[in-house]
């Protein structure tokens, strides 16, 4: 959290800069199928961050010493193309990317049915090709469309969104003005039916009630996410 | 890349294809798939495009950095192509450090564009000696259904034809349209069935032998060649590949002139 | 690190003990191990601490280095948190590149830290623009029995309250104490058998599953969340391990303060 | 290509810098088992360039997970020794050598008669410890020789050599200050019996008919050279 | 060796700045079962230098390539902490702990009975956390101790001690400054029972009468290290 | 290095030779191979040579680069001194980074030529605090039929002795001989069928144990010693071998002198 106090994005009405509500996310687009080559895939447009994540599987897991006899293993790759931010991002390994793509593995293989597939591997790569501010949140939450768009059971889809503090008052969504000098972040990934959660991080500085608050607007946010994902998934048009 | 075992049955349903002079997918020997070209679709980009041939999909993303030039030649900027083929675009790409593969599609994508001479290196020059723009061109591939070569080439070429030099954002004058004087144009040809086809899948790729790249420019001058894979031809063969790609950059560029 | 099979009956031993609110070695539900800082204990580091928790033991060494503030922050100095679990801690930690593991474990220790702004990187400038220190926090395992997170985040706090910037030795003035103002502590909670523990053993992680990382500051305020590995849990068992941590911090907070 | 017009490589007669014709090669010497450890090597010396080439094998391929159950595989190395340059070349990874390695192996594999070895692998390691222009077709065609001295059976030789263009003027096998600034390079594989090709690469700028007499060039030095090769196998003194 | 003439580190008396005798080492403490999860483990203090030991196994070799099938591999990894030193050392690959492991390997296996645990590992960790002169030796030391703390059968222990040259005496045990501007530097791992050597190195520059008189000094010092070891072993305070 | 399967025949052969004195190609315990030794034949080298022990076959090279001293030695310039052994030397070396047998190879060869002092690093200043000289030798094998040791560090003293400062193309002054003050030399000894041998063949390296290796210098001074792989030896058998070295090296010494 970059702590600049003193930038003004949100004035005493609660308008934020880019017109926003305290509780509004940015537009979101969502599409399945955009990878002819994969068994399932989306393309998820949220500000002007892109995601595209193909998903391959479930496939023999080799070399075997990854195979789990009574499960499936998840193999997770999160990674910003080069083209994706204002500075260019040389390719290869970044501590930041293998992070994310922990994070997001751990909330997927809680989601999806593993023990129906032993021995093999399901792959799922993420490709952030535009990234604006909450790219891992835009990541998950797309990879759980294009599980389901490559017919992968899963208990529930995974929403995930981030709260924030700007100017000392709690937000949602935060762009990328607001990541750069916001005060605290907390993004989750929501399970929409059960309202569980299967991803947690958060950075900054927040008092207790200001989680809470922080808390719930990510909630409510998740279900109107979660309306366009179904919508994606049923043929619809989201936009 | 894992090299998957070369189907044995899929040679020879495609050498039988082949004497029938007929194309696994219906095409004729010369005939590419349907082309789709946009540009200006990355908003972090200075420069970009999207290529979809068929199922192929890729994308070139044009960014600028600020160099020290070179002692020996302190009047100009840099050109740089690198090409990156991640597990996300079909089930035999792995990740990992850059594969034999990808590197050799980067290095081929940058001859061409480079020996073409339709960058300028000299108008990137900010201050001689001191500080010069380094062009960055990077390729990206979304969707792997076999001839990654020519949708590369094709979609760096316009990505950098569509890019704007940020000069603002660097404090050093006025942002301005990057000039790109030429249109260098690959074309790829693959052995399948013991013949030459143009733009070929990847079924036809796996199934196939060694595959030849030309790059020709504006005058059908010779740019860049490059033969991949095991493989044997003929001058013949090659006078035949040679005279078709002459023709069919014709018709490619002057789609990249029109967009 | 190499991944165990997991023990099936170790899972439904931990199982069975949840059902009647006991653990492996007999502790209660929130209850921690023993616990024995030290610090100053290293001699070539500009600060260090030694952390035990029952069988797990970390030390943190604190060193200073001159660099040049980003040209965007000209007044601040960096603090930079790294954490090694090598081979010596355990035999399922491998040596190599840096596991997943041991990334997770310097980022969640180093934002907990970082984000309680208890060193203020203004203070850290020597020259604006030119000269500045950074701090650099190394925690090293020397024994993993379970949750290294609390012990190397307890350890790095310590260190650095206790560390002399090397003015001296670097011809910038004299030596002066770093100036840490505020105590971040972190609780770390395991679901194991079904329910979260606190504190738990290198048998309890192994036979568990999901785990909860919290950093709160001086007035409770949240600065750092995490959660680790595969699994579900509700708004309510987190409003549970909140209440804990909060009661829990400010105790080991005591302890921080008063050594 | 350098590019640099400026610079007189070639006189209005036609003599080059170093006294060449334009279809004139440098020159050559071939000797073979200069690695005595080795199961077949060739040492070439060409203008100022020299390669050393060791083959092992037949010999069982492993990992297992490389072996071809039909085939015998090919391991190629190309490396430049960091002495080799003007400018001392620093050990270890490169783009460069790992694509010469490539080239060099699909066209070695094009002429080996890999199904003779089922399971095995061949490793010939091509070491440049002097370096002027032209190395790749130095190490090829060395490469070919060791070959046939460990007595590898293959349906041709393979000779390589490049032509390209300097001062507008198509010439053939250029030196060092002929590749700096000389506006072309066509280096060609070459199988001196049936004039049929297993390697093309090309760089620069040549009309179709510039082209075409670069390739006429290539395929008379290709004649040429494997008069040496057969010599320096047959034990005669090739230089 | 630095080899700084000017810098006197010995007076006219034989008294070193630390107030050392020629034949003197520094203070030694040695302690067992200092990592509670290791088989045997050993934390040794010699001046400044602190290093700790562990070691795992006999346990399963994997990768099976690295199996024995008549005996027991070593695994012996040197490092030091990053803040084992005065300017922060980087963490990671590093040509001088690879060499410093390898040596120690060597040694260690010259005296562990690894003929008893046929297609197992023995896994030894050295960790300098704090250095000062020396540290192969104490690394070297300490490994034998933790060895013989894990049980591990051995003909018998190994003792590194070395001895040096500065101001043109020979000296044993040198320490930080010493080190830096000494003229020589000879370690030696010494079996204490029989006499015999498992490793040796030696850098500098010695007469073959300074050579004699360095080999006697570490013969002595073994000695004297090995009954705090036995100590340490048996239960007793080093210190 | 890939580790063969010590042949077990092998080893009985190499001990009942042993007992009768002799071994495996015929040759006395203390007699080296065939020795030849060229110089100046890598026409890109500023130094260069070429040395051949029986089917033993390595190539030295220096080259030089400008360098900025260490801030706390303005007036000296530096050497560095590495070794390569890639697969072209024999079937069992293979590609990838440098294998902890190689990086041996090149410190223990580096040792002796540094500690010898022949290199003035003094004479090696070009502007105190500025501008130096680096001397950088490169070891390089050819054929490995054992004793890459001896023979890397003769080719690298004979290189060294025969190496020009290229200063006219680093435009700083003319072109000067490097100056060499001393000869320092290696001789090397495995233990082979349970004694010491001098100049061992790859396949006594195979058979053998440990192996010593003593770089003398000048006055019979002792620069460098190593012990190598596992193995115990007495302090009377290395007196034995110290003998043989002070007059073997001598006699090498001399033919070096007289190239």
């Amino acid at each position: 959290m970059g702590g600049y106090g003193e930038v003004q994005m949100i004035d005493e009405n609660g308008v934020r800069a880019d017109g926003r509500g305290p509780g509004d996310i940015r537009p979101i687009t969502i599409e399945t199928g955009v990878v002819p080559v994969a068994d399932g895939s989306c393309r998820m447009t949220w500000g002007t961050n892109e995601a595209i994540v193909a998903v391959y599987g479930p496939m023999e897991a080799h070399p075997r010493k990854i195979q789990r006899q009574d499960r499936a293993v998840l193999d997770v790759a999160y990674n910003m193309a080069p083209f994706s931010t204002t500075d260019r991002m040389r390719p290869g390994f970044n501590r930041r990317s293998r992070e994310v793509s922990k994070v997001t593995q751990d909330a997927l293989e809680s989601v999806v049915l593993l023990e129906l597939y032993p021995r093999s591997k399901i792959r799922i790569s993420i490709e952030i090709v535009s990234a604006e501010a909450g790219t891992r949140c835009v990541g998950l939450t797309a990879a759980s469309v294009a599980l389901a768009d490559a017919g992968i059971p899963m208990t529930d889809l995974v929403v995930s969104v981030a709260s924030g503090k700007i100017n000392d008052v709690v937000v949602c969504d935060l762009n990328k003005e607001e990541d750069n000098y916001g005060e605290a972040d907390l993004p989750m990934g929501i399970m929409p039916n059960s309202g569980e959660l299967v991803f947690l991080q958060m950075d900054g500085d927040l008092s207790q009630d200001e989680f809470k608050q922080a808390w719930k607007y990510n909630m409510d946010a998740a279900q109107e996410i979660h309306k366009l994902m179904v919508e994606a998934l049923n043929g619809g048009d989201s936009q | 890349m894992t090299i998957p075992i070369v189907p044995k049955l899929l040679r020879s349903h495609l050498s039988d294809l082949a004497e029938r002079d007929a194309r696994i997918d219906g095409r004729g020997r010369w005939e590419g798939r349907e082309l789709e070209v946009q540009h200006s679709i990355l908003p972090r980009a200075e420069g970009s495009a999207r290529v979809r041939m068929g199922d192929t999909i890729v994308l070139a993303g044009v960014k600028f950095q600020i160099m020290t030039p070179y002692p020996d030649r302190p009047n100009q900027g840099g050109l740089m192509c690198s090409a990156e083929v991640r597990p996300v675009a079909g089930r035999n790409w792995e990740s990992g450090p850059p594969s034999p593969e990808s590197i050799e599609l980067g290095r081929v994508v940058d001859r061409g564009i480079r020996e073409s001479g339709c960058i300028d290196v000299d108008s990137l020059c900010i201050i001689p000696g001191e500080k010069a723009w380094q062009v960055i061109l990077d390729l990206f591939a979304i969707s792997d259904d076999g001839n990654l070569f020519d949708a590369f080439a094709l979609a760096g070429i316009v990505a950098l034809r569509n890019a704007t030099v940020p000069a603002e954002r660097f404090e050093v004058g006025e942002d301005y349209q990057l000039s790109v004087s030429k249109t260098p144009i690959m074309c790829s040809y693959h052995r399948v069935g013991g013949r030459f086809v143009f733009d070929a899948t990847a079924r036809e790729e796996l199934g196939g032998d060694e595959r030849i790249h030309i790059t020709l420019g504006d005058d059908n001058n010779v740019h860049s060649l490059q033969k991949g894979l095991k493989g044997i031809f003929s001058a013949d063969e090659f006078t035949e590949i040679m005279d078709n790609a002459i023709e069919r950059t014709e018709k490619l560029r002057k789609i990249v002139d029109e967009l």
